[in-house]
């Protein structure tokens, strides 16, 4: 592994830390971020990279068994939910990067990446000696028509989105039946993804864009085989530590161990995916009676029950994960940001997130931007004021308040609480919120339409990244509608800034922004936490989720 | 010797509100082989006795006292053992609706076979065998095929005779027969009487009719009780109870029944006033002391009658020997003078297109009713007269020929397609009382409807005053405008809707079977009232009716129906006497009559009345009748044979013969 | 018989047809799309826009049903099925066959290759159920109804109005928490997967009794009424002043009279539990073709749907058949 | 009007018996509603039933706290206590009060629901039963396709599309019950039909609107009865059944159903929380069909 210690950005970094203006773990994460492999970043930084544990210390063989859900398998780039679908398939197919539980993303089936300083153009060299099951190597045909077909708008990968301002852009595409003109979205240049060698892949943007590597372990961005022409299943090529050998839809899938894999471990037999169905309750159900041996999904509403027993081991990890109450900008009366304010006003964000989260999390401040991420820029909390918010309603015409109605994806337990939590609340400063409960399958047909909505974010390692997606000018991912051109101005900033202090102090001020004005309410960040058998070894939470098996071993009983 | 003695014998139903008595204290006697008829109107406890003496109750009847001695043993305290035995074995019974009383998913001979496989341990076969014997000897057609049949697939006949095959199976000591022919057409009834009495004399089986009918124990009784609310009132020899009644309620009853061959200018009904007490308020003293006419005071409800009488002829009435037979009243009603036709039917057809065939209800129907007088449409069921009601009302059109009301064509007009006036003009009473008034609606509002709409009234206050006109009219107090129909009996309802039916001012009166489902204590009451209304208003009544001494009685003109075709048509005298057509003939034979001396010509029918769907081609009474000539009738339709006297007869048989047969009726009986 | 056979596969045909084409317009309600559905929440709309054409979602309704139904019966190849639209969709057994379901959006898989098994999960569940409900119901009913208002009756109509109270889901909670939860006895799922640590029988348990309890209530107070009616017919009546002891009257006469109208509603209980498995598979995340209805309707997979719908219908329809076969076979006055 | 009967004095022997046996018309016997206490199981069943009435009528005057309100407080120990009778459910809200409150809920929802599909229901079956022909025809099909779904199904597929909602509820409900309702009216109406009074309005001219309810639909009335309370308890447990399945009542209004299905993941731990909704349902349930058993069984006596 090598480390490109002319990258002048690593130098800045890594001056940064020696003059003690970044933390350690800030130092390690904008390292590697930039390009320079962990260990060397965790070197510098004088500390050592989170390894799994010693083969030799870990028991081995034996099937763990994991309760989620099973859902179709097929196509990896249009999975749509992290954890359900691509925790299967990441046993089988591996990313280019892979972002650990503190935020820091690691080359993976990388050896390393370079950016250019503009930050437009991005070398990834893919490492040697990985091999898919059949004996090939990956090279970077491989990786390339992975790239490709993930950009490919017809495939319909979410991947797309978080790319599209990159390599992509529109161009008209006729008319449509009514007369409207239609666009396309097509590669910006016909080199936007580029082969070098057989090692080597360059991405060139037309825009800058500082969180590639992150985006490269998004859960659809799976490296599959090209000549399974992007279908899993089983016996589906790979280049991770299992192959699957048993997958039946909503009932179990199952991936068995193969040998001679390239990176550690792994120590069990086969991982089984047992599906746990809708109700809470059969989770804690199978966990009671040891059908499985621990959940990758928890809601806080299972916690009394999980914690209570003694055969179980919690985990937890702090994280980005929230759901905002977002009001469509373009509505009536959220259009009028004093209304938007009131309703923040409304909220005692510390009581909605003990009544939704149990205390299983940490008080929102309404801009979006979390402490645990390394761009966050100290604010206040945003105090309940129910006579400052009754005064702004009035000013807004509102004196006696008024009903309303909010949307909720009913798939998501504590959203539903969290959004009766507000609903009782806003009640004293006149407002009548309804929740109109949907199904979570409804729910994403309109998140970008309804008015007033309460919609999940997961974690994301950077505020910026939550930022660009969700609040710019015209992303796709706007659900709200948002524009504020001083936002955008300050996110550009944000986008080309990599020392994480000097980044904090402008996203401190696009948090003011989003608190003073932003079309959110956001009154909590959840703790993601799981229950594990106490017989599972090795494992970790991730904040997004995600299991690793090649990780994880069995105790003996 | 006494075959059965019931002595004193009490059975209460004990019910959520305290006990009934049903039976106070009943006595009776049965020699062997002998035949007893027991008469009663509904609710006098007939059917109680009959289940309290094989001990069959239910879980509410008790039986508090009294004996029911039979063959040695008394069945009131008998074990349940022992009952068994003499179950079905010694004592059978034959049911009301015979349809009921068989087990529709068993074949008959599956049935029957039970029978002396319980009694006589008769292996399967044997007992299939017994069956199929007595079968035969109940004149099943093809015994041994009935044997695998289900009920369902047999005609109303041909289950009855399944029953009465089932109780004589053992060979029981004591037949009970519980109102055994109820239900069924008169010419089917006769068939049955006649096959119990041909049974009795072949098994030598003692009988116990029980029955309303005072015609059908006349004809088949040798001894004759009279039960009255749980008593028995009267009890004689059939020809002296008939000849010489002594109990006031006995006398009442004959009263109230056209005597054979009366007719309404000749004879008055009498009806009894009130109506049978409920169990629950039986009154003290004597039981009819409330209806009775010579109730004294102080005497008669003082306490419990006991039966005094002579030997022979108990009666159980205190007065009876200082009562006399009051003479008969003349009649007030008069025979309609001769007018011009009111209602004419020229060529009338209804015919039912059904998905096995067409049913020809109503086949060429050609006669007319003048008005002011009753024509009544006599035949069994499915001879279409219901059906000509329902086209001569306007429920249906007829499919073609003419029925002309006051010159007018109605025939293809329904109510909705006829004049206010019309509807008005026609209207009808129905048979049944507990259907005719709909339970969900008060008196008042039945005839306040009937008046708004019939009527023509709209103002309320001149509504009210009219119903209570009609109320007056048929002699029920103003305050019935307020009860439901359930809380009245079956001749107020009946009474009510014939109020209902001259809310208008009709010119025609269907009147449908209008008292075969009352009381005959009550049906008087109820023929009066029609006569008297229907003279009163100069309307014409069509009657239609099976019971030939009710058309007798009230009919100025007949018209004999069988499948849809009119058999025969004539004033009513002119029917009733020599020349008859031949159906006519077998119905006045098979009709009972209220006199055990009456012997009347027996002329029986062979087999059932052929389907309405697939009638005989020629004349449709060939396939049953006793004076068939061959295959003329069979084939070709009958001509119309006409007398003097406008009777018409439609039959191949010559006039003379028809007329060179003696009366059905004795002539004494026809004049009075 | 043929008569009514013919008669019954018409209508079952008709039946068939209009409750598909009902079904297809009642989900038209929902705002979810199937393009949507299929490329997740964080799609953009251009690719939505892009499905959506390929998948013809903008034609009118009628067009889009008669085009399903033309693909059910074999007439037309899946349009989905076309590997120019690079859906990964493809069907082992071709793309144009007789009964062919189309394509869930909500497992990605053909139809065909999802529902069999559940309905086979179902099927043995809810033949376990009916096999249970049969003889409970029936020793219930009849034991009450021989003697209408006796402490015995009583008793047992009150246990069974009790069980007929008590919802599935209540009922399935409250069981799993005493048997599953507290004793530890029983499995609290019922995912019928090996190597789960309890055997597979022992899964069938729960999800069994509280169908076989809900039900067996049902369907004994209906076999209590009826053997109530039958023995006051008076053909009972006859049977017994024949001198025929009462056992015999009960076992030759009432019995089979008293069948007749359970018969009926024991059969249309299969109906019933097709219905009763949703709520019992939700709660003990049983594989199996209820709680793949629920699935399917709350994420408004079209396919699915209406394959689950016309193949519970059918079940109906044909156990319906059965119950006019049996009451035919039971009843000889139906016969004619 | 002059009585139709002369003066008879001389025949009339009877004068003084009829003036003694004067018409008498029979005290109304007790309908089936004035008899319901001389059945325990009905009155049991109404007590029951009463007793949720009461419960509902009396929701706002109770000292109890708003259903919504969240005392997060409380939530680590959900427990009865001294400030919450039955304890809080997951989010902290007072079990009680819930349950007071959604008997409001369910008391009004299944009795609207169930009325509006006999609304429906006699429509349907006296149209066809009435008509007969090809009304019946079209009628008796249509209510054959519905009635070919199970219930749930039905139920599932249609909420799941319209969206859970209480007006929601009661389409489904009627689209569901009216089909079988409409097969019990239609085959009372058919005996109904054939009754001679039926044929006494059509020979007063009757339209076929007065005929159906005027004189068929209130003769209904008896069969219905049990039907109807049967129908209640049913129609509750299916409106909990869809609050189990998520697609009832929308939170945060207190849903019987939807309560014990949020307290479920807290059963092992605090199985209070889900029994006493549970109960809830249940006894009022068993109000309905324990008031219809007793209905069904005065209705038989007669």
């Amino acid at each position: 592994m090598t480390v490109d210690r002319d990258d002048a950005n690593i130098a800045l970094i890594g001056r940064e830390f020696v003059e003690g203006r970044i933390g350690r773990r800030e130092f390690v994460r904008l390292a590697t971020l930039l390009g320079m492999a962990a260990p060397a970043a965790y070197a510098l930084a004088g500390s050592a990279m989170p390894t799994p544990a010693r083969a030799a210390a870990m028991p081995q063989g034996g099937t763990l068994r994991l309760g989620t859900r099973v859902k179709s398998l097929k196509d990896p780039a249009t999975y749509s939910w992290g954890g359900y679908d691509s925790n299967v398939t990441r046993q089988v197919c591996e990313y280019l990067t892979f972002t650990d539980r503190n935020n820091v993303t690691h080359p993976y089936l990388l050896e390393k990446w370079q950016a250019s300083p503009d930050l437009k153009t991005w070398t990834l060299s893919v490492r040697k000696g990985v091999k898919w099951h059949n004996g090939q190597d990956f090279t970077a045909d491989d990786a390339l028509w992975n790239l490709k077909r993930l950009t490919d708008p017809a495939v319909g990968s979410s991947f797309l989105g978080l790319v599209k301002d990159f390599l992509l852009k529109e161009v008209p595409d006729g008319k449509d039946a009514k007369g409207k003109p239609k666009t396309k979205l097509v590669w910006w240049d016909a080199n936007a993804i580029e082969k070098i060698d057989s090692h080597t892949i360059r991405l060139n943007g037309r825009s800058a864009q500082v969180a590639i590597p992150e985006y490269l372990f998004h859960y659809p961005a799976l490296m599959l085989y090209p000549g399974d022409k992007g279908v899993f299943g089983v016996g589906a090529q790979g280049t991770g530590a299992f192959t699957m050998t048993e997958y039946q839809i909503g009932k179990v899938a199952t991936v068995t161990a193969v040998k001679n894999y390239w990176g550690g471990g792994p120590h069990l037999d086969a991982v089984s995916f047992l599906d746990m169905g809708d109700n809470p309750a059969t989770a804690i159900s199978a966990m009671a009676s040891h059908q499985v041996d621990g959940l990758i999904f928890t809601d806080p509403a299972q916690y009394p029950a999980l914690k209570q027993m003694p055969f179980l081991a919690y985990y937890e990890v702090g994280s980005a994960e929230t759901a905002v109450l977002r009001f469509h900008v373009a509505t009536k009366p959220w259009s009028d940001p004093r209304v938007r304010m009131a309703m923040r006003l409304g909220l005692d964000n510390k009581a909605v997130m003990e009544v939704a989260l149990r205390g299983l999390g940490t008080v929102g401040q309404d801009c979006h931007v979390a402490p645990v991420q390394p761009d966050y820029g100290k604010v206040p909390d945003v105090k309940r004021d129910i006579a400052g918010a009754k005064k702004l309603l009035a000013a807004a015409g509102f004196p006696k308040g008024f009903t309303t109605e909010l949307a909720v994806p009913s798939d998501i337990a504590w959203i539903v609480a969290q959004c009766q939590a507000a609903a009782e609340q806003w009640k004293e400063i006149g407002v009548t919120v309804k929740l109109k409960v949907l199904p979570g399958a409804e729910y994403w047909n309109v998140w970008t339409k309804v008015p007033f909505g309460a919609t999940i974010w997961y974690h994301r390692p950077l505020g910026v990244m939550t930022m660009n997606l969700a609040y710019r000018t015209g992303v796709p991912w706007n659900e709200t509608g948002y524009s504020n051109p001083k936002l955008d101005a300050l996110l550009n900033q944000a986008g080309g800034i990599l020392e994480s202090a000097k980044r904090a102090v402008v996203m401190q001020q696009v948090e003011e922004i989003m608190q003073a004005d932003g079309p959110i309410a956001q009154p909590l960040w959840a703790k993601v936490f799981t229950f594990m058998d106490k017989k599972v070894q090795g494992f970790e939470m991730h904040p997004t989720n995600y299991v690793f098996g090649n990780m994880l071993a069995l105790a003996k009983a | 010797m006494a075959l059965l003695e019931i002595e004193d014998l009490r059975v209460e139903y004990r019910t959520l509100r305290g006990a009934v008595t049903a039976l106070p204290g009943f006595s009776l006697t049965i020699g062997e082989g002998e035949s007893v008829g027991l008469v009663g109107e509904s609710g006098c406890g007939k059917t109680t006795l009959l289940m309290a003496m094989l001990r069959h109750l239910g879980p509410a009847g008790v039986i508090t006292g009294g004996a029911i001695r039979f063959e040695g043993r008394d069945l009131a305290h008998a074990s349940e053992a022992d009952l068994a035995k003499v179950r079905g074995s010694r004592i059978a019974i034959v049911y009301q609706e015979p349809a009921s009383a068989l087990n529709p998913t068993m074949t008959i001979g599956a049935q029957l076979a039970e029978v002396p496989m319980q009694h006589q341990r008769l292996p399967r076969a044997a007992a299939l065998a017994r069956a199929a014997e007595v079968l035969a000897d109940v004149h099943m057609p093809d015994p041994r095929a009935a044997l695998s049949r289900y009920p369902h697939q047999l005609s109303g006949g041909q289950k009855q005779r399944v029953v009465i095959a089932m109780a004589l199976l053992a060979n029981p000591a004591l037949l009970l027969l519980d109102e055994p022919t109820t239900g069924l057409d008169v010419t089917v009834e006769a068939a049955v009487i006649d096959l119990i009495g041909e049974l009795r004399a072949k098994y030598r089986t003692a009988l116990l009719y029980i029955s309303h009918n005072l015609g059908l124990i006349a004809r088949v009784a040798d001894r004759v009780g009279v039960m009255y609310a749980g008593e028995l009132v009267e009890e004689a020899t059939a020809v002296e109870i008939f000849a010489a009644p002594r109990h006031p309620y006995t006398r009442g009853l004959l009263a109230a029944i056209p005597r054979p061959g009366a007719s309404k200018e000749t004879a008055a009904l009498l009806p009894i006033p009130g109506t049978v007490p409920s169990l629950a308020h039986r009154p003290p003293g004597c039981g009819f002391a409330p209806r009775c006419a010579h109730f004294s005071p102080g005497l008669c409800d003082a306490g419990p009658v006991a039966m005094a009488g002579t030997e022979g002829h108990r009666v159980r009435c205190l007065r009876w020997a200082e009562v006399t037979a009051a003479p008969a009243p003349p009649s007030f009603h008069r025979a309609a003078p001769p007018t011009a036709a009111l209602l004419e039917s020229r060529d009338l057809c209804k015919i039912y297109r059904l998905p096995a065939g067409a049913l020809k209800a109503n086949d060429g129907l050609d006669f007319a009713a003048l008005k002011g007088e009753v024509l009544a449409i006599v035949g069994e069921s499915g001879s279409g007269k219901s059906t000509f009601a329902r086209i001569l009302t306007g429920l249906e059109t007829a499919t073609s020929g003419s029925l002309r009301f006051a010159g007018a064509e109605i025939a293809n007009r329904t109510v909705h397609r006829r004049s206010a006036g019309e509807v008005a003009a026609i209207q009808m009473v129905f048979q049944n009382p507990d259907g005719t008034l709909n339970p969900s609606h008060a008196v008042g509002w039945a005839l306040g409807r009937a008046v708004r709409k019939l009527g023509g009234l709209r103002d309320r206050a001149k509504i009210a005053a009219r119903v209570e006109e009609l109320l007056a009219l048929v002699r029920l107090p103003a305050s019935a405008r307020h009860s439901r129909p359930r809380q009245l009996s079956g001749g107020q309802k009946q009474r009510i809707a014939i109020a209902r039916a001259f809310a208008g001012q009709p010119e025609i009166l269907v009147a449908d079977e209008p008292v075969s489902a009352l009381d005959v204590s009550v049906q008087a009451a109820v023929v009066n009232l029609l006569l008297a209304i229907q003279a009163e208003r100069g309307s014409t009544m069509v009657l239609i009716s099976h019971d030939l001494g009710l058309v007798r009685y009230l009919a100025d003109h007949v018209v004999v129906m069988y499948l849809g075709r009119v058999m025969e048509a004539g004033p009513s005298a002119a029917i009733f006497a020599p020349p008859y057509h031949p159906y006519t003939e077998a119905l006045l034979s098979a009709a009972p009559l209220p006199d055990p001396t009456h012997k009347p010509r027996r002329i029986r029918l062979e087999g059932e009345i052929p389907s309405p769907l697939n009638p005989p081609a020629g004349c449709r009474f060939a396939s049953r009748c006793p004076r068939k000539l061959g295959t003329v009738c069979e084939l070709t339709p009958p001509p119309l044979r006409e007398t003097a006297d406008g009777h018409l007869i439609f039959c191949h048989i010559p006039l003379e013969r028809l007329r060179a047969v003696t009366p059905v009726f004795a002539p004494e009986m026809v004049e009075p | 018989m043929v008569g009514l056979l013919l008669r019954r596969g018409a209508a079952l045909l008709l039946t068939l047809v209009a409750a598909s084409f009902l079904v297809f317009a009642l989900t038209q309600f929902s705002p979810a799309n199937v393009a949507r559905e299929t490329l997740g929440a964080y799609a953009l709309p251009e690719q939505v826009h892009i499905l959506s054409e390929k998948l013809h979602l903008q034609d009118p309704l009628v067009v889009r049903y008669v085009r399903w139904a033309e693909v059910l019966l074999g007439l037309r190849a899946d349009p989905l099925d076309d590997p120019a639209l690079g859906l990964h969709i493809h069907d082992p057994r071709g793309a144009r066959y007789f009964g062919n379901f189309g394509y869930s959006t909500l497992f990605h898989e053909p139809v065909n290759d999802i529902i069999w098994s559940r309905l086979a999960n179902t099927a043995v569940l809810a033949g376990i159920a009916f096999a249970v409900i049969v003889p409970l119901s029936m020793l219930l009913g009849i034991l009450a109804g021989m003697r209408p208002g006796s402490r015995l009756d009583r008793v047992l109509s009150i246990l069974s109005i009790t069980m007929t109270s008590m919802p599935e889901y209540a009922l399935g909670v409250i069981l799993a928490a005493i048997f599953a939860v507290w004793l530890k006895v029983l499995p609290g799922t019922s995912p019928l997967a090996k190597g789960t640590g309890w055997p597979l029988a022992s899964q069938f348990l729960l999800p069994v009794a509280v169908l076989a309890l809900y039900d067996s209530g049902y369907v004994a107070r209906m076999v209590r009424a009826s053997m109530i009616e039958v023995l006051g017919k008076p053909y009972i009546r006859t049977a017994l002043l024949k001198g025929l002891p009462r056992r015999r009257v009960i076992l030759r006469h009432a019995l089979r009279n008293a069948m007749i109208t359970p018969f009926t509603v024991i059969l249309l209980q299969i109906n019933w539990l097709i219905g009763g498995v949703v709520v019992t598979e939700t709660v003990f995340a049983y594989p199996g073709f209820g709680r793949m209805l629920l699935q399917a309707s709350l994420f408004g997979d079209i396919a699915l749907i209406e394959a689950a719908t016309l193949v519970a219908l059918f079940v109906a329809v044909v156990t319906q058949l059965l119950s006019d076969v049996g009451y035919w076979l039971l009843d000889p006055e139906a016969r004619g | 009007m002059k009585p139709p009967f002369p003066a008879r004095s001389a025949a009339d022997a009877a004068a003084g018996a009829v003036a003694r046996a004067a018409e008498q018309i029979d005290r109304p016997s007790p309908s089936l509603l004035a008899r319901l206490p001389s059945s325990r199981i009905a009155m049991a069943g109404l007590c029951l039933i009463l007793f949720w009435v009461l419960v509902a009528l009396l929701a706002p005057v109770l000292p109890l706290p708003s259903p919504t309100a969240q005392d997060y407080l409380a939530m680590g120990h959900p427990g009865p206590s001294a400030a919450h009778l039955l304890g809080v459910d997951t989010l902290g809200r007072d079990t009680l009060a819930r349950i007071v409150w959604g008997a409001r809920i369910v008391l009004l929802v299944a009795p609207v629901s169930v009325v509006a599909a006999y609304a429906v229901g006699c429509a349907m079956g006296l149209l066809a039963g009435y008509c007969g022909g090809w009304v019946d025809l079209l009628i008796s099909r249509l209510a054959d396709i519905i009635l070919a779904f199970p219930v749930v199904v039905l139920y599932v597929i249609l909420i799941a599309s319209v969206g859970a909602s209480a007006l929601n509820i009661v389409v489904a409900v009627i689209l569901s019950s009216a089909p079988a309702i409409s097969r019990i009216v239609r085959g009372i109406t058919l005996g109904i039909v054939r009754k001679d009074f039926v044929a006494a309005a059509h020979l007063r001219r009757e339209s076929a609107l007065h005929i159906m309810l005027i004189e068929i639909l209130p003769n209904c009335r008896g069969p219905l009865i049990t039907d109807f309370c049967l129908r209640l308890g049913y129609t509750t447990i299916m409106i909990g059944t869809l609050g189990f399945l998520g697609l009832g009542i929308p939170p945060p209004a207190p849903d019987w159903g939807g309560m014990v299905q949020e307290a479920t993941p807290m059963l092992i731990v605090f199985p209070l929380m889900a029994l006493f909704p549970a109960l809830a349902l249940i006894s009022l349930v068993l109000g309905f069909n324990l008031l219809a058993d007793g209905l069904n069984e005065l209705a038989q006596k007669d």
